[in-house]
């Protein structure tokens, strides 16, 4: 057990840390730091930066335009990303959708999409859950109907995060109603301009509108576009499933927040001291601190495993149930620390280019809305209910 | 000793509950969120006809004399529609501190103005600096030529200040901040020279506004320096109503909960079929029992026990527990609606946000737990 | 609503106050203070003195033996004695046995059982859980067969509750093995010198024996000690546990437990202060006073309610729920407090006699043992998760 | 970076894990609790003979010059069968404090023979008033004119002092209770006149006593007054080897819970059919492999990381993760027994005793959790 970085891998630390300082945009900064929403243009512009450095895809194979680093460096890889207010790398067409073409795509899809996927042309979106199926997704009830070389598919989705971007969307539908309900099921790729498509926006509870409802109105979708066997579907999304883990744990992100964290602590007054001197406040702290550290423990041991060839089991669930805990408490210590200036809510104040003095320290700009947005993270991928019923079936045999 | 409401309570509750029922869907309340001052007059003034917003103020001017506990039985059914009219602004915390420090000449041109609904009162106590500090009163007031006093300071978060006819001040005239002694309440015309409001909606739904003061000329009420015992009583009364308006929520979100479980189906039953959730309904249930229970003791215990050490710590009880079972409550009726509560279409969200604001008024769990501890 | 006591009630307070002080054995509260372990002789002298008075069974009818209070009389009642040190007052016979004999028993074991439970001149214990049948009762195996005009009773029951001192079992047996599981089940009394009787003390974590197995083997039961009819004893069981409510919640003794507890703290030290000036510690204390306040004001408010003549619903439930954990909370901040003083284990402390100088400070003799035995709290009775269950299911309607 | 135990570690755990699986049933491990000692010296004896004893000492007197990572992964694999052995006291306190403070002939003559397993040490650092500060040492030493010093005070609680040959005593030759400065250490034959020994068993099993000192005659060990350092580092090392030992316990626990709610059954299905209960039991695994990670992520710091406050941080994180994973899962073990777990005849309790205990040594929960937080 080796806790410092190899030579080796703290050159390649400096080199991603560097590149980002060098490269990444200063109002696409600007914005992460201070949790205003990104635009389409802004998450685009990232990715194309990185994919001109040839870092879009750090876990596709080499051949794809992936890179060959060893599961550490793409550890670490992520964790600089996120240490430094870059956007998220949107997963949706780089880690879900495009493990699927490569795994069972025909030549003509791999072909097509992996490189618009790769030079962030297309941006893509999921259509899984349906208004009646949430995490239960195996009852959905979208229809596909083989009509001539297309097939003609009806239904809604819904809960699909940034639809409205989205060029293309990857649906399960339900093309057979025999057997097992998992058995009727086939995975189409669909184009977003196609007559019959619709976007809803969905406002959530804390006023922004990142999902959406889809609707599929006698949507015509050549059959070409199906991945794989009709009624196969539900293997092909269980294994993108199995490839949705990567960075989940969202460490970076969260040792992020909590220094930010500590800073609000240390400008809010508690007394005649701050909060931050506050014995009940740094206890909380320290704690969220302990469980960052104990979890980013975890995850470089599963790297390990994985380096050493040992895949994970249900590992991506207890980093989901972990992680978001964590990324839930520190929205929740913010808010306690802010005291009554949670109250304030401009909406305006999102959106970049918003100029105003805040109202309050600006620190507490964004805090309310964000511990609201981020009450979603127990509950998208698989609530985290889901996920301990994933855990007690898959590592205890309960 | 009993711990039961009256039969009166009991009735009054219901036809409050039915009016809030009719009234306050939740489009009712996104329209009025929308409208100018994010509440309605017209059921201000249905209040003042009901007697609601003479409740619990002195029968000698108007009111009808009811009990902490009438107004927390009011509270609680205001709760559970989330009704958004200044009754705590207005009534419960300007009504209050009138009642409590203001002259008979004052009490007799205010109290049944308010009683009636023809005036409007906030409460500006709040500053950027001063977390949940009642002492903490930076903001200075000096006496004029005139006999009447020069205020100067920034108070922060003053709820429907912008809609109130006057703003009650607390201001120092002697002392350094953080001392209890020097603060004194002043009565500011809405339109005094000098005031500044910066108003703004609230995440919850309500309004609120910075109140900015260079030399704003006030009236004062009450002994000058003499304020702080008024302020912290007047303070817990309104803590207690918004504990009783969360144990409101609570039940709601319960309620709501409940059918939506029942109703929603996942993996071929509905999700209320599976223990897990069954138990984080139980646990729901039993934190806003207990809630429920505490705060109606506290309400009964203001006014009739005799100590105010006793009533601020019947008040600070009941403010943790409402924030810890507010917390579970909320956040679990979120998680148990799924995706469906996270939108703003369903009515969770808006319940949620207010317990999660309530949270924040008058001294959060942590501040209310060390002064439980320390009295 | 009326927070304070009428001057009847506080009348009736003091007179219970002033019996206790004067009637309680020196002896005995010592014990109880000391959390020693008490003797057969300890707990029958104590209710002896309430039976001359009047007051062992405050919740029978008056032609019984009971009283005509009110049930914040009861509560008062209870309250004080749990406040003043005295012994738990042994349910299985005044609570358990003789509401279920009241009210489905023949005037012979009317006559001949009630009087002696009054004046605790048979000890009883019960016999309902099985080594393969804890919560789920209904699942039991000891087997009576009729023979004669007695019955032939063999099994084992388990996790009896001081059945060493008992003179007296009432069991749940099975008599038929038809229909559903609860429809064969028969109540019956048995003497506990019967031939064929065995207790045989199960030690618990904490070192202490105060549960039983009790092996029935081939016991020859009169037929005439059989509850109402057989097979229908799961009726009388079921009204059984809804009398079991009385006291539950044990408001007055968590109240007590917590004025030591904040003793303790006091006498502890932490650093240059007391461990009662240590704003962590404290924290926890006001939280678990605050519990103690929320979970009687509940308690008065279902008195209130018996009072107007509204029964209680699943309120059993929550009162044994919210009491253990607070109980349980109380025993582990105890622990917490005395740190390294938790470790001796003397096992002759917690018998009455011991007058060895204490290991460490005089509070910290029994804490760890305390702490351990407690744990049954939150099982015994049907365990926290049966009673969710239950408040789920009559409550909730889910 | 590698955060994986290396092949050798897994190997050598493998081994301890067998001879451990043999000879510590639960039958075996109560004989030795009812013993003399409360431990095996044949097992001593064996340990020796296998290197386990020197496994953590200095190569150059007798030991193997293992890494604290390698006591944790041994220490692991004790916690597994409750090893009742003084390994703790003797060899990681007692030899660690011989490696850090004492001269070169101490450790000629002590380190042998520790590794040899022909001596055990203890070590005297708690007093009565002192809680969890190393600093608070009342215990005085002073200078006899033959050049030894005479020991006077109370050590408390020590665990293993009864067996040991010599008791190491933090004693303090200037500076008042509390001051880090002026503590020494002090090496003290069993027999030396003036010591008095109140010998106990504890509630998990093991023993302890309390050690009185009345002008006892002891050797002076390393620095006069400069000694609260190292006590410092030897009593991380220390705690991480009881966080080591606490994640073996868990793991066992987390087996033994699994599979008894596999075999019990209820209501006619396997208690571990029951969501709660399968959510209890995942919410214990999650808590083992995060307790894991730290701990061996805290011990591979030791030694490495270069500042003794990045030590000392890493010590406190893990006994702050391991007490809370502790409580959890020691709890619910006994909780999902049921009955059964509350019996002295099932396994279950003495672990979770052990656990329970574990949080009591070289600071808990809330001690770490300040020190991690003011580091």
């Amino acid at each position: 057990m080796e806790i410092a970085l190899s030579s080796t891998d703290a050159a390649f630390q400096q080199e991603v840390r560097d590149f980002i300082r060098a490269e990444l945009p200063g109002d696409i900064k600007s914005k992460v730091e201070r949790g205003q929403t990104l635009e389409k243009d802004d998450y685009v512009r990232w990715q194309k930066i990185l994919f001109k450095r040839g870092w879009i895809a750090p876990s596709w194979p080499l051949e794809h335009g992936g890179t060959d680093w060893t599961p550490l460096q793409r550890h670490l890889f992520e964790e600089e990303l996120a240490a430094a207010s870059t956007p998220r790398i949107m997963p949706f067409g780089l880690a879900m959708v495009a493990p699927v073409i490569m795994a069972f795509g025909d030549a003509a899809q791999k072909a097509h999409y992996l490189p618009r996927i790769l030079g962030s042309e297309d941006w893509w979106c999921q259509g899984y859950s349906e208004p009646g199926a949430g995490s239960d997704l195996a009852s959905l009830t979208t229809k596909a109907v083989a009509e001539g070389e297309d097939y003609i598919v009806s239904g809604t989705k819904t809960w699909t995060t940034l639809a409205q971007y989205a060029d293309m969307i990857f649906c399960l539908v339900r093309t057979s109603a025999e057997g097992k309900p998992q058995e009727g099921i086939t995975f189409l790729l669909i184009d977003m301009t196609s007559p019959g498509v619709t976007v809803r926006p969905i406002r959530t509870l804390d006023g922004g509108v990142e999902i959406n409802d889809v609707f599929l109105d006698d949507v015509r979708v050549p059959q070409a576009n199906r991945i794989g066997e009709e009624n196969k579907g539900w293997t092909y999304a269980k294994f993108l499933l199995s490839h949705e883990r990567t960075g989940i744990a969202a460490i970076g992100r969260s040792k992020k927040e909590l220094s930010q964290l500590k800073s609000i602590a240390a400008a809010e007054a508690a007394g005649n001291a701050s909060l931050a001197e506050d014995g009940r406040f740094t206890d909380k702290m320290a704690d969220l601190e302990i469980d960052i550290l104990a979890l980013e423990s975890l995850v470089l041991r599963i790297v390990a495993d994985e380096t050493a060839g040992r895949g994970p089991g249900a590992e991506a669930s207890i980093l989901k149930i972990k992680g978001t805990e964590i990324q839930q408490r520190l929205s929740e210590l913010a808010l306690e620390a802010i005291g009554y200036y949670a109250n304030p809510y401009i909406a305006e104040a999102r959106q970049a280019g918003w100029n105003e003095a805040p109202i309050g320290p600006d620190h507490a700009t964004n805090v309310a809305p964000h511990y609201f947005n981020w009450r979603k993270a127990s509950i998208y991928g698989g609530t985290n209910e889901i996920q301990k019923n994933i855990i007690a079936k898959m590592v205890l045999g309960l | 000793m009993n711990f039961s409401l009256s039969d009166e309570q009991i009735l009054f509750q219901e036809s409050v509950d039915s009016f809030v029922a009719k009234e306050y869907s939740l489009d009712a309340r996104r329209a009025l969120a929308a409208g100018e001052d994010g509440f309605s007059r017209a059921h201000w003034a249905r209040f003042a006809e009901l007697g609601w917003l003479g409740l619990g103020l002195d029968e000698a001017h108007g009111g009808l004399g009811g009990s902490a506990l009438d107004t927390a039985v009011l509270m609680e059914a205001f709760g559970r529609g989330l009704v958004a009219e200044p009754y705590l602004a207005s009534i419960v915390m300007g009504g209050g501190l009138v009642e409590a420090a203001a002259s008979g000449a004052q009490k007799s041109a205010l109290l049944p103005a308010l009683a009636a609904g023809e005036l409007m009162l906030a409460f500006a106590y709040a500053e950027p600096r001063g977390r949940y500090d009642l002492a903490h009163v930076a903001t200075r007031a000096e006496k004029s030529s005139a006999g009447a006093y020069l205020l100067n300071g920034h108070k922060s978060v003053v709820f429907h200040g912008a809609s109130a006819d006057s703003i009650i001040v607390s201001a120092r005239t002697s002392g350094d901040t953080g001392d209890k002694n020097g603060i004194g309440l002043f009565l500011l015309d809405r339109a005094a020279p000098g005031l500044t409001l910066r108003p703004y909606p609230t995440v919850d739904g309500l309004r609120a506004a910075e109140v900015m003061l260079e030399d704003a000329q006030a009236e004062p009420m009450g002994e000058e320096g003499g304020a702080h015992g008024a302020i912290e009583a007047v303070i817990d009364h309104a803590t207690i109503a918004v504990c009783a308006e969360a144990v409101g929520i609570m039940r709601t979100l319960i309620e709501m909960t409940r059918a939506y479980v029942d109703s929603r189906k996942q993996f071929g039953r509905a999700i209320g079929k599976f223990q897990v959730v069954q138990h984080a309904l139980v646990d729901m249930y039993m934190a806003h029992e207990l809630s429920k229970s505490l705060t109606y003791r506290a309400a009964a215990a203001l006014g009739t026990v005799a100590t105010a050490t006793a009533t601020a710590a019947a008040t600070s009880a009941a403010k943790v527990q409402i924030g810890k079972a507010g917390k579970l409550i909320g956040e679990q009726a979120v998680q148990l609606h799924g995706g469906m509560g996270m939108t703003d279409e369903f009515a969770v969200g808006h319940y949620f946000k207010r317990l999660a604001m309530i949270e924040t008024l008058f001294g959060n769990t942590d501040h209310h737990r060390r002064r439980f501890a320390e009295l």
